[in-house]
C-alpha cells in the first residue's frame, strides 16, 4: 500500500473516524481550512469533507476546549480535541483531570466521556523550557484516564482508531521528532488495540522498556550491541496508562534484567511506576536492580548544546545495559 | 413584562416550594445530627432556579453547582434517587460515588453539577455544541455564582459560546456573595450582565425575587437559543439567605445587608403573586403539604436504603472494571 | 510554653514572617478580616495587624493568585498565595509549573521566586471527587519546586517558616484531617530545615516511609506490633521533594526492608520513585523487595463506607510489614 | 492629541529603527542559513513597542511575550547580550538557557518573557502589587496579543487589577491574528478595548501606526498608574507583517488584507512625521546607520562568544547546585 508519514497516518485515522461516525468531530487552535488545517497539517483536508462544525478552529481557550470536548461527549459525540503543545494542559487541568477523568465514576456510570485530547510537544527542537516537556506521568497518576503515544507512523494509525473507539478519555501524545517518520500504509480501518505493548526487538538478555522516540534510540543501540553478543529485547509500551504489565512482566521474567527509558525528567517519571513494579512482582527472577534513564532534572533549555545534553543520549543507554549486565 | 398563565404560574409555584421544601428538610435533618453530610443552603434562591428550570423542555440539558438543588429538584430528579445519594446510598442517583456536590441525573437533563467553581460553563458549551452538531433542537442552561464570573473559564467559555452561536443559557446567580467574599470585595464591575458586550453577547440583569421578571428574561434566553440566535447570559439578582454551607457562620454578613434580604425574600412575594391570581389561601397550602408528604417518604425510603458495595471502586473509573 | 494546634502554629509561623520581614503578605480567597480569615483560619487576626496590602482577600481567581504571587515573588518579596483546595490547582498549573518552577533556570538565574503556595486536602470528610485528591506527585516530578508536608503542629511551625524563607517556590500541602493536631509550642523562630527528613520512631526490622497524615497510621501500626517484637523504624520525610534521600537509605540500609506509604494514589505516586530508588541503590541490602501502599486507584467516593475502604488502612499496613518480613 | 517635542520624537523614531533592524538583521541571518532559531517578527508593530517604552521610565517593569523583541529591544537591553541568548551562547542575558522566547533582564526592567499565550498578565499584576506594597513608584506593561485576549488568564488578571487598583498598564498588540486565526474567526467582541468596561476598567483603542496617538496613549495609561488611578487596557491596532514566525507559511492572509496592511506600515508614516519636525533626511540616515553598525558588532560579538557549559544544567534549577 505504500509508505506514509506519521503525520499522514494520523490524518488518515481521523478522516476514517470522521467518514464511519458522524459523531466524531475535531476541534482546536488553527484547525480548520481557513487557518490550513492545523500548525503540524494533521487536519488538513479534513474541514472540506466535513465542513466547520466538525473540525472546529477555536480561539486561544484551551480550557473552553477541553470542556466543550467533555460536554459533547457526555452528550454522545466523540470530540477529538487538540492542545497545541502539551505544556498547555497547564491551563486546563481541572477539565482533564477534575471533569474528564471523574464525571464516569462520579456520576456512578450514568454518563461517560468518551474523547480524545491529541497533544505533541518533545526536546531537540529548541523550543525551550516552556514548549518541550513530557508530562504523561501526571496523567497515569490520574484514575480515569488512559494515556498513548505511538513510536511510528504505523501505530500512530492503529493507536488513534482505537483511542477514538475508546469509550473513555484518552490523552494521545504525538512526538514532534516523529511526525515524518514513515511506515508501511497498515490500510483502512486499521487498529492497535489499547492497553497492548508491542516487542518491537527480541532480546534474551536484557528488557529496554520505553516508548515513543526513545523506542527509535533502543532500537539502534540493541542493534549496536548485538555484534557484540548482547541480545537487548525492547518493549515499546504504546499504551502508557494503563501499561501492559502481563507483558513487560514476562518479558523480564525472561531476561532477569531491566531499564526503564523516557523522555521525561526521571524523578516520579512513569519509569519509577514499572520499576517498582517489576522489584516488586519479580524479585526472584531478577539478576540486579531495575535502572532508569530519563531526562535531566531540570527545565529544558534553549541553547541546542545544552538541550542535547539534556536529553538521554544512545551513549547513556548501552553504559546502563553493561552496568546492568556486568553485574552478577 | 409578558402575563404568566395560571398553569405556568402554578408549575413555578409547585417547583419553588419542592426546591424551599427539600432545603428546609436538610437542614432539619443536618440539625438534628440525624445525618452528616456538606450541603450547600439555597434558600433565597428558590425561585431563581424554579422560573429557570420551568422554561425548559423535559429532555434540555442542565449543568449546576454544588449549589444545585434548586436546578436539581426543579428540573424534576425523583425525590428519593436525590435523597439517596445526598445520603450515600447505592439507590442514590450516582450510586453514593458522586454526593452533594456531584449530582448527576440524564434521564432529566442533569448532566453534570460541578464543585469546581466556573468549570461547568466550558462543559456546557460541549452539550450545546453537539445539539448544534446533531441539530437534536435541546438547549443548555448552566448555573454559576457571582464570584465564579471571575474565573478564567467563565471567560473563555462566554467568548466561544458567542463565537459559535451555540443553544446556550448562562444563568449567573448573583447573590451578592462568593464564600466569605461580597460582590464589592471581589470586583468593579457594575455588573456581571455587562460583561457579556464585552463578547457580542447579550446579557441581562433581572430581579430573582419576582417571579414575571425571572420567567421571563429565562423564557426569552431560551427561546432565542432554541431559534439559533446565540447564548444569553442572564445575572439573576437574588440573596444568599443562609451561610456558605450548612453550619457555616455568617457573621461577615452585615445587619443592613440581612434586613434587605430578608426584605427581598422570595417567597411571600410569589405567595402574594399566586393570591393575586384567584390561587387560595387552602389551594396553596395542599400544594405544599403534598410537597411536604413526598419528601418524607423520599427520606424514609433512602434512609432504610442499603449502603454501596466497597466493590464499586473498581466499578465505573472506565468502562472496563479494575483489575 | 504549652500546646498548639497545627492551625495555630501555621497561624504564628506566618505572623512571625510578616512581624520581621516588611516583604512577606499573603493572598488568597476569604483570607482576610473581613471574611474571617480564612476557610480554615489560617490568616486570623493578621489583617488587624498588617493590613489589607498584606493580607489580600481575592477573587475566585486562582491563576491571578498564583501569577501575582510570582510577580511580587519576582520584584523581591516573600509571597503567601493560598489555594483553598489542593485540587483546585488544576485551573493553575500552568502558572506553577511554566513559570514559578521555571524563571530562575529560564533567567539564568538573573530572577528567582521565592514564594509559598499553601493549600489544603485530605481523604475522609466526605468532599468527595474534586475536593480530596494528593498531587504531590505531580510537583515533584517537576523541576525548580519543593513539596513539603507537616504531619504535626510543631513541624508545621518550623517547615512552615523554612519554607517562607527558601529562595524558590515551595508548595506547602496540609491535611485537613490534620489541622487540629497539637504539639508542645515550639516556641518563636522555630525552624524545621527543608530536605530533612525525621526518624519519627526508631526501630531495626523494616523502614516505614510515609509523610503527612499517615504517619499517624504508621506510628499506631509501629506501636501495636512492637508488642509482638516486631520493630518498625518509621521515616517522616517532611519535605516530599527533593526528598531526604539520604536519611531514607540510611534507615533501609540498617532494617533491609522498606514500605512506602501514603493517602495519594499508588500508581506512579511518589512511592514508586522512592522504592526504585531504594532497589536500585540498596540492592545487595535488600531482604526483599520494596512494597508500596497508598489510596485506591480511583476518584475519591462520597459515601463515607466506600470513602474509609478508598483510604490505606492500618490493617493494610500490618499485612504489608507481615508480607515483607515473612520473606527471607 | 498632544504634540511631542522633538528630543522625544527623536527618541521614539530611534527606539524604533532598534526594533526595525534588528528585526531585519534576524531575518537576514536567518533567510542565509546562518543560524536556526525560532524568531517571532515584529515587523509592521515596531512603533507600538517603542512609543509604549518610551514612554517608561529605566526601571519600571515589563512583561512581554515570544514576540516581545520589540519591548525588549526599545526598553534597552544590551544588543550585544540579546543577540548571545537568541543565538544559545553563554554571554546571552540568561547564559544561553531561556532564548529568544524567554529573553529575561532585571537591569532593564525586562523581567518575565512568557511562551505562554496569555501567562504574563497575572505576572505583571503581581510586579505592581510589590510596587504598590513598598510604594517604589514603579508601574508595569505587559504586552500581550488579539489572540491572548481569549483565554482565562486575562480576565482575572483585569479584574484583580482594576480590583487592587494596581499601577499596571494592558498593552493590547491587536495585530489581528492569532498564529493562523484572523481576529473575526476568534472572536464577536466589536474590539478588545470593549472588554475592560466590564471590569470597570479604563480602556482604550488607538492606532498603533500613528506616533501621536500611540505613544498618548502609552503617556496616560503611564500617568494614570503612577498617580495611583488604576490600570489602564491599551489595544494598539497594528499589523504582523510576516508569518507567525520565521519560515511559517501565510498563505492564509487574504490579499486585501496584505494590502492594507502594507498601506498602513507604520515606517513611512513615522518618517514623515519626522521630515514634518525638520529633522532631515541625512539625520534620519545617520541614525539609521549608527543603529545598523552598532547591530552588526553585537552579531559579530555574539557568533564569537562560546558555548554554555553543559554543567549550566545543574545550576539555576534551584538556588543551590543540583547533585
Ligand atoms: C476553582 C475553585 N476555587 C475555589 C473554590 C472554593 N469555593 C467553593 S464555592 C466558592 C464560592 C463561589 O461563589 P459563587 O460563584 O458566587 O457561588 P455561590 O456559592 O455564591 O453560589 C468557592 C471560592 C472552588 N470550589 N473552585
Ligand atoms: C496557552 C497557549 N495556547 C496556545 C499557544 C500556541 N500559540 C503561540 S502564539 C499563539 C498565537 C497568539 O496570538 P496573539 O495573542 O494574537 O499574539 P501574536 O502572536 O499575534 O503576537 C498561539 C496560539 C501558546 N503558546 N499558549
Ligand atoms: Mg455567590
Ligand atoms: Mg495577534
Amino acid at each position: 500500500m505504500g509508505m506514509i508519514t506519521m503525520t499522514q497516518a494520523l490524518n488518515h485515522a481521523i478522516d476514517e473516524a470522521m467518514a464511519e461516525d458522524a459523531g466524531v468531530f475535531c476541534l482546536g487552535e488553527d484547525v480548520a481550512a481557513k487557518q490550513g488545517g492545523g500548525v503540524f497539517k494533521i487536519t488538513s483536508g479534513l474541514t472540506e469533507k466535513y465542513g466547520e462544525n466538525r473540525i472546529r478552529a477555536t480561539p486561544i481557550s484551551e480550557t473552553a476546549i477541553i470542556g466543550a470536548a467533555i460536554g459533547a461527549a457526555l452528550a454522545g459525540q466523540r470530540p477529538i480535541a487538540e492542545i497545541m503543545l502539551m505544556n498547555f494542559v497547564g491551563v486546563c487541568m481541572d477539565q482533564i483531570v477534575n471533569h474528564a477523568a471523574k464525571l464516569r465514576f462520579m456520576s456512578g456510570g450514568q454518563t461517560s466521556v468518551p474523547m480524545v485530547i491529541r497533544t505533541t510537544t518533545g526536546v531537540g527542537v529548541g523550543f525551550g523550557g516552556q514548549h518541550s516537556d513530557m508530562l504523561e506521568a501526571w496523567f497515569a497518576h490520574v484514575a480515569g484516564l488512559k494515556v498513548v503515544t505511538p513510536s511510528n507512523a504505523s501505530d500512530a494509525k492503529g493507536l488513534m482508531r482505537a483511542s477514538i473507539d475508546c469509550n473513555d478519555p484518552v490523552i494521545f501524545i504525538e512526538n514532534i521528532l516523529c511526525y515524518g517518520l514513515k511506515s508501511e500504509d497498515p490500510g483502512p480501518g486499521y487498529r492497535v488495540p489499547l492497553g497492548k505493548a508491542a516487542i518491537t526487538r527480541e532480546g534474551s538478555d536484557i528488557s529496554l522498556i520505553t516508548y515513543g522516540r526513545t523506542v527509535l534510540d533502543a532500537v539502534a543501540v540493541a542493534e549496536e550491541l548485538a555484534k557484540e553478543g548482547l541480545s537487548v529485547e525492547v518493549v515499546d509500551l504504546r499504551t502508557i496508562a494503563p501499561y501492559d504489565e502481563a507483558t513487560v512482566l514476562a518479558s523480564v521474567r525472561k531476561t532477569g534484567r531491566a531499564i526503564t527509558l523516557h523522555e521525561a525528567v526521571r524523578p516520579y517519571g512513569t519509569g519509577a511506576e514499572i520499576a517498582a513494579t517489576i522489584q516488586e512482582k519479580l524479585w526472584d527472577h531478577l539478576k540486579g536492580p531495575v535502572l532508569r534513564i530519563g531526562g535531566t532534572f531540570s527545565p529544558v533549555p534553549f541553547a541546542s548544546v545544552l538541550e542535547q545534553a539534556w536529553i538521554p543520549t544512545k551513549p547513556q543507554i548501552v553504559e546502563a545495559i553493561r552496568a546492568s549486565v556486568g553485574r552478577t | 413584562m409578558a402575563e404568566i398563565d395560571r398553569d405556568k404560574l402554578r408549575d413555578i409555584y409547585v417547583r419553588t416550594m419542592k426546591v424551599n421544601r427539600t432545603d428546609e428538610k436538610f437542614r432539619s435533618l443536618l440539625m438534628g445530627g440525624k445525618v452528616a453530610v456538606q450541603y450547600y443552603c439555597v434558600r433565597g434562591q428558590e425561585l431563581v432556579s424554579a422560573a429557570m428550570m420551568a422554561a425548559l423542555n423535559d429532555d434540555d440539558y442542565v449543568v449546576c453547582t454544588y449549589r444545585g438543588q434548586g436546578e436539581q429538584t426543579a428540573k424534576g430528579i425523583p425525590p428519593e434517587k436525590w435523597w439517596a445519594e445526598c445520603l450515600g446510598r447505592a439507590t442514590g442517583t450516582c450510586k453514593g460515588k458522586g454526593g452533594t456536590m456531584h449530582i448527576t441525573h440524564p434521564e432529566k437533563g442533569i448532566m453534570v453539577t460541578t464543585g469546581v467553581v466556573g468549570s461547568g460553563l466550558p462543559i456546557a458549551n460541549g452539550l450545546a455544541m453537539a445539539s448544534q452538531n446533531n441539530g437534536d433542537g435541546k438547549i443548555t442552561v448552566v448555573s454559576f455564582g457571582d464570584g465564579a464570573a471571575n474565573i478564567g473559564g467563565f471567560h473563555e467559555a462566554m467568548n466561544m459560546a458567542q463565537l459559535y452561536k451555540l443553544p446556550v443559557v448562562f444563568l449567573c446567580q448573583n447573590n451578592r456573595y462568593g464564600e466569605h467574599t461580597a460582590y464589592a470585595d471581589h470586583t468593579d464591575s457594575v455588573g456581571i450582565a455587562e460583561r457579556a458586550e464585552g463578547y457580542g453577547m447579550k446579557g441581562v440583569r433581572v430581579d430573582g425575587n419576582d417571579v414575571h421578571a425571572m420567567y421571563g428574561a429565562a423564557l426569552d434566553a431560551v427561546e432565542r437559543a432554541r431559534a439559533g440566535e446565540g447564548p444569553t447570559l442572564i445575572e439573576a439578582m437574588c440573596y444568599r439567605m443562609m451561610g456558605h454551607f450548612f453550619g457555616a457562620d455568617f457573621s461577615y454578613m452585615p445587619p443592613e445587608h440581612i434586613a434587605e434580604m430578608n426584605r427581598e425574600d422570595p417567597l411571600p412575594k410569589l405567595r402574594q403573586v399566586m393570591l393575586d391570581h384567584q390561587f387560595t389561601e387552602e389551594e396553596l397550602d395542599k400544594m405544599v403539604a403534598d410537597i411536604n408528604a413526598e419528601i418524607d417518604t423520599a427520606v424514609e425510603s433512602a434512609l432504610a436504603a442499603p449502603l454501596p458495595d466497597p466493590r464499586e471502586l473498581k466499578l465505573d473509573v472506565f468502562e472496563e472494571e479494575m483489575a
